[in-house]
């Protein structure tokens, strides 16, 4: 299911040298046209499919269309992402249209709790940080 | 139009790189739930100490969990750690690491409950026992509070895991500070220290987004690289390649560098060739567990139901007859249907759906059905779509189910990997305890000195998933902390010269650059192999010897023997790899990264002269398993200066009783 | 470095072609060897009509004989023609036409006297029972003066048939005329006359060289385009899908044409999946006859000497005990070692090569090491390279041999395709003449009047090989000719206007046109698929659920059901096929025949309740031959404007008693 | 096994519009680029490794090289073809080297008998134009 850009919606995110789609595929399939200012998949038969450059391409540009080894044509799904939820758009073949919304996160993007200030005591434990402060102690199995 | 001999890529290859040198306390090599979680906790331990964390692709979405996931399989909650052995035990065949999947169940939930409070959205149980989403669960409060996750099988909890990755990377930045982390750098070889070549002292690398290598010389280094995949043929061979079921960016370079270390891997020829919806592999387990579907053969009997597939289960016992039936079983009872030409084995959908919708009302029927788009639209988008295309809605239409193409992994179903100590307790008996130079013992650490590994890279441990990894991590970062405390005075020393290294690493550009003007089409060159030319011929030998899908996962002595003539022509032919970009230099090594691994696992499957896992592999020349030869671990180094591998037996210990 | 969404190909294909219209008495589509024979023959009997033969390839080196054979398969010489039909017979399980099979073998050594005068080089042996090369072998003078050839088997002789192809399409060129030949057009579709939908009218085509439709009207057709390759996965995914063993560039052409223009296929069921040389596919036939080597299995066993094979050839008595074992038969037990994990199985060369050796001197040692590359480098030269990569001397190092994936044809040892006339002799039962509209038989003539096939074309009629196919265009050539005489006042109308014939034709070209500028890479469009995908589509679904050999050739009354479906899908999808220059619309209408041809192939299957070539194929649900309901031919046609396929069963009857 | 143009040693057929490469290839693969003058394989997955563009390049600028998926890297046959023989240099990986000679025709190009003169007589008989000039008859065979 390779990943596609549409060429008129690709705006080569506005010519910043790291593109969004550049900067996440975790295959690095997505690649800039410098002289183009537009994106392309350079490997789709290595694409995963995962919709990681579709979600966070900010002109929705990306979308996919199935592997052609296996899927019939007509289809299409495609995910609008929020702060808290996913929308998804399900297309049939046959035209029938499902749309499902799903949470994404519970809280602020960027506001996950790192501990920063969180430091260790014994090294020497088995504990990890935050079991150490919350007082834990390891069990020790009943052996044979 | 020019002639098709240009390079392609739009970051072309250079002769000569940059080189940039870098020395750093703890190196972390990979960006995912085990990185991820060492990430988190170096920190917290490491004082002053420099640490570097360099990722192949972008944390945000790199690795296993890039496209999300559904359900967190490994959430121990209200039950002991000891029946985590056990399950995993079972699961595995009887050998397995008991002191490491002890370990890890006493901290995992930990790590799910980290998750939960930077914002993974997980399942409750309403009070009056109904499913909450992630969301509306919230209500109830947090599972470290006791709020109940909605189970599905005894140890997995649903979550909305679409970001999964990114709320996991997001702590594990903000844990580690931009600037000790490097994206887009791919790891190559690891090096060995020039005094003493058992111990860790670096790694070499390059940038696919500039022509530049990097060299990091560190004291303690983990190896998080994930499993291993598109090592044998997948079922779908044209555009569909990139469709695995494990991430296709995986190559094995966890178990590679490790073993071309020095380091001892063990049960590498355990694999997973999981049971997946047919072509789009999308995840079966919430329709066996929280759907209660069953699978049916083409003549529509539950076959696994059979009397025939109890008493073929009785051949397994005690495995085959436990409450749950191991993976390995379950895919050999399907394989059995398949090959009598009983296929298409069917997930019956419709009637799963109907049964559950008998006590539901229209609302809570619209929530199942989404639930049931969710399991897929969380973590294999693509099996949505095919189910689009085929106009499948699953109450309506059943789906076809069938095993993958063999991955390699340590964290999932499966336990190949590094053979690592166990934690310095003092009911881990001693042959699981690795003795550093010094003679102190360091969880997770593999048999050289001062290189760590974790999740898809620990052998001997699965079933660990997403949420073990991270722990897993976390035990491994402290470890590492404490290995540097205690080497304060080592200095890593490499041997190689910085030449040496940018010509290995930047060979198969030179083979490009020397030849490519030779022919008017850049992919077909005598003097030099493409790295997509040579995956399809590894695919192809791995396929139809290794015990792929060609021969429904069966080898044999003589199919390894051609085997292993054909991996060595392969490694001999890896000289004349060529890349004319950065993205294909990637590749170039990658390849080479999955050579060794797959290597290393036919190597072991030749060695261990049982079947001991039916349904995953078999060898037909000794099908059965047998206990009194084989009830151990196997496990392999590589000697890399001769060529040479060695495998041997090591003892098995069980330590916890049956239940 | 531009976009890569701009169309590949050095010959764009424009919106709008040329057309071309033309009016011939005798349209021949294809160039191969039986279209050769057509050629050869036609003039002498055609006195002022018009003829034209239209070959999408270079006469020259068109079609299966391109790249030379090292053997004439089919040479009566001192047999008798009723043997030969014995033979066919037998090795095909029983149903064929003989009567067919019986008028071929009164021709087809008529033909090999042609090529010899011709320049093709033929074995002889000499006065001393040695063998001479077709060079030396001149000294004994010619086959048709009595000179002996080279048999390997009964019906084998030896050749140096490097330019086999370029010597038969010399004089098929000269006796036709250059005038009436199109080299590198593609003929899509054949076309009815308007006033009598039982008839044929004409055929419409493409230049793969210009943007060009053409427009043919004739009174006779001959459809001989060979065979159908490429239809199934083949053993290598990679660059080597053109390593097929039949060629790779017949589509099957020959089948869907006929077919939709309102033929009789018969016997489609039928394929061929020879056992070769793995890989490289190189012949076995002279190592087996001429070299007398033995295939076996991993155990180092002649396993097809054994009790049990013997045993389990009892089982398809009468054919599988005679003297020859029946081409599937032979698989039939391979896959048997091969299912049981006892391959590779290895054509033991080493000890042939040393057993022929031990009586004779060293330049005679010498010039048996030179027929044994001979056979390859006439007709398999990638397998002479591929011992060459191997270090593989056959006199040291034996090789592996394997079936390939399945093909269609008709003319090798398969016997798929056309329901045609047999000759109006007194001998030949009525049900096998095709009565024309005017009352009379024409030998060849199809259920379509005026259309007419041979070689890979004709039913029930195997082993012609490349002697017998260009007979049988011989035969047809005439036959084709007393057709127009007898419907002189006969003229050829097409239903459809000019302009429908190129929106057929030039589909492709529009929906590209229309949509490529959608994205950014010119393959990944939602509005279009390319015929490379298809093709993929295509070889998954039959590899899968069709007997390929992704199940050891094993299918299912649900497996066949579930493909039925796909088929149809595939079908549709194929008004979204995409070409962006003349080569990718070749593509696009090759994808197209292949799908029809594949598809009566696995309907023909899915009719034919029993499993009558073991060793080609099996079905699960009818594992056994059934000669109480199914010893008689299946016939299938399709109309056009329904989609509807009609099958049903043709009685056989035996004319040639058993010796 | 796809066949590969060496870019130095071809010349385009001398910029004749019908190369001969172009002119053979059953499978309608190769093609010049008319900028550069040079051929090239356009679909070298689609090779049947039949070397007759190989044999009738007059540069013997053509030659192949082992499919990627199960050669191992290395060797190379090349045929040399004359006007009565073709003479096959075989290199192995290892460096073996095997030099075949075998006859190809035994008459000139272009003499190929195509009895244009020949008329058949009777068409309503089932013997070929050549058959009937040598007075056959056919046979009936001994029916069950
Ligand atoms: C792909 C996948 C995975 C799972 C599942 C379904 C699917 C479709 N399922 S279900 O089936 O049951 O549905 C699970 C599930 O629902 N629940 C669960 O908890 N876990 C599941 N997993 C398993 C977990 O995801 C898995 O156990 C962990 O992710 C393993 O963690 P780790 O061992 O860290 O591997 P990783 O893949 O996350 O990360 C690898 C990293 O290495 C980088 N990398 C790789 N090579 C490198 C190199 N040479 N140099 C530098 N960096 C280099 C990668 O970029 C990445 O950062
Ligand atoms: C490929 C191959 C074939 C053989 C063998 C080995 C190998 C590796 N062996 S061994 O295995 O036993 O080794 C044989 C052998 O040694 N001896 C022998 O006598 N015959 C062998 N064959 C069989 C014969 O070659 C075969 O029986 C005949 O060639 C069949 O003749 P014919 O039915 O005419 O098919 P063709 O392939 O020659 O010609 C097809 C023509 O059609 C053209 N064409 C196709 N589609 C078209 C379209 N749509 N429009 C226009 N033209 C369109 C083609 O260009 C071609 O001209
Ligand atoms: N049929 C089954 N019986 C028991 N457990 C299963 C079954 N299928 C999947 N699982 C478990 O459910 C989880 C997810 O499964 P999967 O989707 O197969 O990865 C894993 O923990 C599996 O072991
Ligand atoms: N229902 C079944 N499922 C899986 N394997 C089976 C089953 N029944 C038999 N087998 C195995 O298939 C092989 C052949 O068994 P049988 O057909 O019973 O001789 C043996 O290895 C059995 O262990
Ligand atoms: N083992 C065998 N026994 C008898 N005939 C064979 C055998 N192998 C091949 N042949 C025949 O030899 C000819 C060439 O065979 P092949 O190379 O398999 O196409 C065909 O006529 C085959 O039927
Ligand atoms: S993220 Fe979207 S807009 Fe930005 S370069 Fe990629 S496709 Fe274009
Ligand atoms: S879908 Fe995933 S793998 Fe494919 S291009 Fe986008 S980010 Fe990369
Ligand atoms: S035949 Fe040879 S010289 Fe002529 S265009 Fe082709 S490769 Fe070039
Ligand atoms: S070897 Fe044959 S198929 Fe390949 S390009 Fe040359 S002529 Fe075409
Ligand atoms: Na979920």
């Amino acid at each position: 299911m390779p990943s596609f850009v549409i060429a008129e919606k690709c705006d080569g995110c506005k010519g910043g040298d790291k593109t969004a789609c550049m900067y996440i595929c975790p295959n690095d399939l997505m690649v800039l046209d410098a002289n183009a200012m537009k994106a392309y998949n350079q490997e789709p038969d290595q694409c995963w499919e995962c919709f990681s450059c579709v979600k966070i391409c900010p002109t929705q540009a990306i979308e996919v269309r199935g592997y052609a080894d296996f899927v019939p044509l007509g289809s299409s799904i495609m995910p609008m992402m929020g702060t808290e939820d996913v929308m998804w758009t399900c297309k049939f073949r046959n035209g029938t249209v499902k749309r499902f919304k799903f949470p994404i996160r519970t809280t602020d993007e960027g506001t996950a709790n790192a501990y920063k200030d969180l430091q260790g005591k014994d090294l020497d434990s088995g504990l990890l940080s935050t079991e150490e402060a919350d007082g834990r102690t390891l069990p020790t199995p009943k052996t044979v | 139009m020019a002639l098709p001999n240009k390079p392609l890529g739009e970051l072309k290859a250079v002769r000569d790189p940059e080189v940039e040198e870098r020395e750093v306390d703890i190196l972390i090599v990979g960006g995912g739930m085990a990185a991820c979680g060492t990430a988190f906790e170096i920190k917290k331990w490491s004082g002053d100490k420099k640490v570097l964390l360099v990722d192949k692709a972008a944390m945000d979405r790199s690795g296993a969990v890039a496209q999300g996931l559904s359900a967190i399989n490994t959430y121990i909650g209200e039950n002991a750690p000891e029946d985590y052995v056990r399950m995993v035990r079972n699961d595995l065949m009887g050998i397995v690491r008991e002191d490491l999947i002890f370990d890890l169940g006493c901290h995992v939930d930990d790590s799910v409950h980290l998750f939960e409070e930077w914002g993974l959205p997980i399942w409750k149980k309403s009070e009056d026992g109904k499913n909450m989403d992630g969301k509306k669960g919230l209500a109830m409060g947090s599972l470290k509070k006791g709020a109940k996750p909605v189970r599905t099988g005894k140890w997995q909890i649903m979550i909305n895991g679409e970001s999964y990755k990114r709320v996991v990377a997001e702590a594990a930045k903000l844990a580690l500070g931009e600037d000790n982390i490097l994206e887009r750098v791919f790891i190559v070889e690891l090096l060995n220290d020039a005094n003493d070549p058992g111990r860790i002292a670096g790694a070499v690398g390059f940038s696919v987004r500039e022509n530049k290598v990097y060299i990091i010389k560190a004291k303690a280094i983990m190896v998080a690289c994930g499993g291993a995949v598109n090592i044998y043929q997948p079922r779908s061979v044209g555009e569909g390649k990139g469709r695995a079921w494990y991430p296709v960016w995986n190559s094995g370079s966890t178990y590679t560098m490790a073993l071309r270390a020095g380091a001892e891997l063990s049960m590498m020829e355990n694999r997973f060739t999981p049971a997946r919806f047919k072509d789009g592999y999308g995840p079966v387990g919430a329709w066996f567990l929280l759907f209660k579907a069953k699978a049916l053969n083409g003549l529509g009997e539950n076959f696994a139901a059979s009397d025939a597939a109890k008493a073929e289960l009785q051949n397994y016992a005690p495995y085959g007859t436990a409450a749950i039936t191991p993976t390995c079983l379950r895919n050999h009872l399907m394989l059995f249907e398949m090959k009598a030409g009983r296929g298409p084995i069917i997930m019956d959908t419709v009637t799963a759906l109907a049964e559950l919708g008998k006590t539901m009302d229209k609302k809570e029927l619209k929530h199942l059905e989404s639930e049931a788009w969710e399991d897929f639209l969380d973590m294999t988008c693509g099996q949505a779509n095919l189910w689009c295309a085929q106009n499948c809605e699953p109450e309506k239409k059943n789906s076809e189910v069938m095993p993958t193409e063999p991955y390699l992994l340590g964290s999932h179903s499966g336990c190949c990997g590094i053979w690592t100590s166990g934690p310095d307790y003092d009911w881990v008996p001693d042959s699981y305890k690795i003795k550093a130079k010094n003679g102190k013992v360091y969880n997770r650490m593999t048999t050289v000195d001062g290189l760590f590994t974790s999740g898809d890279g620990v052998a001997c441990s699965g079933h660990k998933f997403s949420s073990g990894s991270h722990a897993e991590g976390r035990i491994a970062a402290k470890e590492m902390v404490k290995y540097v405390r205690d080497n304060a005075d080592f200095t890593p020393t490499i041997k190689e010269t910085k030449d040496e290294l940018v010509d290995m690493v930047y060979k198969p550009v030179r083979v490009f650059l020397d030849s490519c003007d030779y022919t008017t089409a850049i992919d077909i060159n005598p003097n030099y192999i493409k790295p997509n030319g040579m995956m399809y011929r590894l695919m192809k030998a791995t396929h139809e010897y290794g015990a792929g899908t060609a021969t429904y996962y069966m080898t044999s002595e003589k199919n390894l023997e051609v085997l292993m003539d054909l991996f060595e022509m392969m490694r001999e032919d890896c000289e004349k790899l060529a890349a004319g970009d950065l993205h294909e230099l990637m590749r170039c090594w990658e390849i080479y990264h999955r050579i060794y691994t797959v290597e290393a696992h036919c190597r072991h499957i030749q060695f261990r002269k049982e079947t001991r896992y039916p349904g995953f592999y078999y060898n037909a020349d000794h099908p059965g398993q047998d206990d009194a030869n084989w009830f151990c671990f196997t496990n392999s180094t590589y000697d890399k200066a001769a060529n040479q591998w060695n495998l041997k037996k090591v003892d098995y210990h069980k330590i916890i009783p049956d239940a």
